[in-house]
């Protein structure tokens, strides 16, 4: 398959298990703003599994469709990050969740707006607005609540740590990656880790939360050598109806 | 009183009552039930068709069901605000509602078992509910009769969605027509039920309506729905599950049969099938948020303490 | 149908959705003989299963095996009673659940013993030695934590509150338990209930716990008519692999 | 010393050391650890395979592996209840497994990501652990050879029931051959690393040995296991990932390649994919199940009250 396809697949496939996975909150958040909310970028993030899923059909070109790729894989095929697949925990640990997530999904944008690759930075001039919005209201509630009381405070933390060595599969190219930035199609990964750092410090120092020191990163999403436990169970959920209605039209 | 007086009056000539103007107790007690009862049901209706989002079939049906359960909490919203410019606070009414003290449309005390629910829910749930709601446009209090106007624009938008999934499923797979008729068959008599007992029955009914609050019988809007929905379900080729169900010449309606309105009172006094597990589910969604609350209120604190100590 | 395949039905399919119920506490119970004896009672009941739906599959006679009714129908197939599906809650809802189950069980199996149809008398032999262990236990757990701490009380009260309202749906007959009745498949229900009210009211008694005053019962489960909400969620997951890969011998 | 003389000899005529028998404060303390850490690993190796128990294909298939995890909780029992007459308690033991200052196997840090690797599980691990256990039936502790007795005979069990479902899944559709590869590829090495690091590097082993706590070297194992698993890999069709294993006609074994012992000791520390999510898991168990062994404990003192009362 061309390296369009992977990237494709892997920018789809972060935003459509993200995406699932808040819509889990569905009726359950802590204020019906929050609801809302959630709702919001659950539906920003499935538009944009849309695109990215159709891109990557259409690269394909044996005739699926983004309905077939986001149904039909099982898990070792999905090419998220690792980071997307967690559980939500509770409200801070998905909050959290997001933030790292929007901030590194806003900076890898801005790159792609200038890809060689019309298809892609037509989807990120669209997707860039909605994730902007996304970054500057997960970034509000991670400091609110981590600058909150003692107990936020402290909830907040625990989801740091939790999340942080998820980060670094976001900013750890491999072959896939080299190739799509050979080819203009996506900037060097590594090179945004700068400004993601920079923006992630600011964040957290107004959160009064602290960064772990460690920079181990969990990997295996992206490639799909090893996702976590957790992927499977989403699939069970995500493609009941496909899976046991095979061929029929919703 | 001469205040009730002409209170009356500017209701009868369809003057908009305002937050600030004076009204009767009762007026104000039984617009915040009304309004409350609303509200509560915008909220704890997400759970229904929430119960299908992580299971929708394709990428575009989940697109469109998540804007459909955002738009109601959005709902909740308005008619939240429209009850505050009442004396009642959002958290007061919320806690009311999660101590059982006020109720929420039983429908949602309903399950929803299979794909074609999302189809049924948007046409007839969301169709009785328009049914109920239009009128409600002209209702005398502003601010209520506001955010109906911008709610019934949008469950119009979701009923025809409803109808679509509908449509989908009727002209599907064998399975999936069997779907749309079980959900079809489940959900029509709750849905009868949405336009509450016969007004023979109905204790509020006429101060209400002379009060622009109820603008309609409940039996006429029952007939209504009967009417625009049997032809409807005839166009998908679904049977509607009532036997006695035909068409009268002389009245310009179909007869049908009344839903079991033992049932009902069962659902209101709490033993529908899912009564418990959704105030269960809506508790624990506002316990367990409660650190969230709190650590919010306590960052904004901060912040305006900060920019106080700054002026 | 036969009323012996629909008799069959509803008794594998209760076993199978309680054990599947049971089994999902594997490795997460507050004791490590609680983990054995959870994993004891999901292991007794689906081999009952096995034979149920055996039988059930045996008098449908089209070829399909216990594997294919249990895998393959969708949640409106399903005949278990509405209480086997109800979500595990904590370690207390589940015993509770167990102990009102297992009590009906017991006493039904004891009559089936009698059955005038042999294959029904065989499976209810097999399985009466198993489920009279089953009732002690389930027996004794209700009774420990009912009259244990101020907090277990507490919560094994409202666990029967919450269970008890789906207790009805075991001794309310319909068409097909009176079919079964007159062919002396089966025992009247109704007839099991004098037996079930009085060891009921003596465990609870021992356990000081108070038997909820209301009659009324929910019920749907064994028609089919109307399951609750979480009997779609157990098929997602229990029958996800023979709906991805159909055909598959494993 | 003269008792220690007399414990080394002992050890060294096959003679049972007994609970009640003199011992070395390091010969309890190694046994200790390592008892412990064996009836942890039981206890966190239920969840890899529980994982599936819910997900389990056919009926057959569903008993057999709650068999399975039941007799792993069984055979925690037994270890516990061995590491207890060396006058540790399960509850001390359990406290240090949750707050982290015991271990566990690392093999349990990796995930079960497809049906395959129950069958891989009950080859692979299954296999390597009766491969460190089988020499463990003559071990100089009795209560624990004991217990390993008893746990090899199941274990051998479960290796053979997890070799028949790689076979089914090996001679099955494209999809499942695929699904007993990728489990192989992912946990090979994880296998490998199950014996411990190379004898070289291994602190405690000299000591351990001498006192018959462990009888063969981490390599002997490791080889052994190699030489008895790629002929079976090769009967299923399957390719071990390691481009450098060969038969070595001249040692009369394969040479195969190292696992990433740098990886070994990263997991070690903590960060394997499954470490955090393990803990988590088994803290939540705990805390949550608080409530239920207090209510049990204060059942008994008031049966026991009531009983001396009475006497």
């Amino acid at each position: 398959m061309s390296t369009l396809y992977d990237f494709a697949l892997r920018m789809g496939d972060s935003t459509l298990i993200l995406g699932h996975r808040v819509s889990e909150w569905c009726g359950h958040a802590p204020v019906l703003e929050e609801d809302i909310a959630l709702a919001n970028t659950a539906l920003d993030l499935i538009g944009q599994t849309q695109l990215w899923l159709g891109l990557a059909a259409e690269e394909e070109g044996t005739g699926k469709t983004a309905d077939d790729l986001a149904f039909l894989r099982d898990a070792w095929d999905f090419r998220n990050a690792l980071l997307c697949e967690l559980p939500n925990g509770d409200f801070g640990r998905t909050l959290m969740r997001q933030y790292l997530f929007d901030q590194w999904h806003l900076l890898m944008l801005q790159a792609l707006q200038g890809s060689s690759e019309k298809r892609v930075s037509d989807i990120a001039d669209k997707a860039v607005k909605e994730v902007s919005y996304h970054v500057e209201r997960s970034r509000d509630t991670v400091i609110g609540l981590g600058d909150g009381t003692p107990e936020s405070h402290k909830r907040m933390q625990d989801a740091l740590e939790y999340l942080y060595p998820y980060v670094g599969e976001l900013f750890t190219p491999d072959a896939v990656d080299e190739a799509a930035t050979q080819e203009g199609i996506a900037p060097d990964l590594a090179s945004l880790r700068a400004s993601y750092d920079a923006a992630v410090a600011d964040t957290m120092a107004e959160a009064t939360l602290t960064l772990p020191d460690s920079r181990f990163g969990h990997k295996g999403g992206r490639t799909g050598k090893m996702h976590t436990e957790h992927l499977g169970h989403i699939l069970t959920q995500m493609q009941w109806l496909q899976r046991a209605y095979p061929g029929a039209s919703w | 009183s001469p205040e009730e007086a002409a209170f009356q009056d500017r209701i009868d000539q369809d003057i908009k009552i305002e937050p600030k103007d004076w009204m009767p107790a009762g007026y104000r007690k039984t617009l915040i039930r009304q309004i409350g009862q609303h509200a509560h049901s915008e909220i704890v209706g997400q759970l229904p068709e929430g119960n299908w989002i992580t299971r929708a079939p394709t990428l575009e049906r989940k697109a469109i069901l998540l804007a459909k359960v955002q738009d109601e909490a959005g709902h909740g919203l308005y008619l939240y605000a429209a009850a505050e410019t009442l004396g009642v606070s959002r958290d007061e009414l919320t806690e009311q509602l999660l101590d059982g003290r006020m109720k929420y449309s039983s429908i949602f005390n309903y399950p929803t078992l299979n794909w074609a629910d999302m189809g049924a829910v948007g046409w007839l749930v969301d169709g009785a509910a328009i049914m109920n709601q239009v009128p409600l446009q002209r209702t005398s209090y502003g601010p209520y009769s506001r955010a109906m106007i911008r709610i019934c624009k949008e469950e119009s938008f979701h009923q025809r969605q409803g109808y679509d999934i509908m449509m989908k499923m009727a002209q599907g797979t064998a399975a999936q027509k069997a779907m749309a008729q079980d959900a079809l068959n489940r959900l029509w008599y709750p849905s009868l039920m949405m336009f509450g007992p016969s007004d023979a029955d109905s204790v509020h009914s006429a101060q209400s309506m002379s009060w622009k609050i109820k603008m309609d019988s409940n039996d006429e809007l029952r007939q209504k729905f009967v009417d625009q929905t049997v032809p409807q379900a005839e166009y998908l080729g679904l049977t509607v599950p009532d036997e006695n169900l035909k068409w009268n010449e002389e009245k310009g309606g179909y007869d049908f049969s009344q839903p079991d309105w033992e049932e009902f009172f069962d659902v209101l006094r709490g033993n529908g099938p899912c009564n418990v597990d959704r105030m269960e589910k809506r508790n624990k969604a506002w316990d367990e948020g409660a650190w969230v609350r709190d650590g919010l209120m306590a960052h904004a604190a901060k912040r305006a303490a900060l920019k106080t100590a700054a002026e």
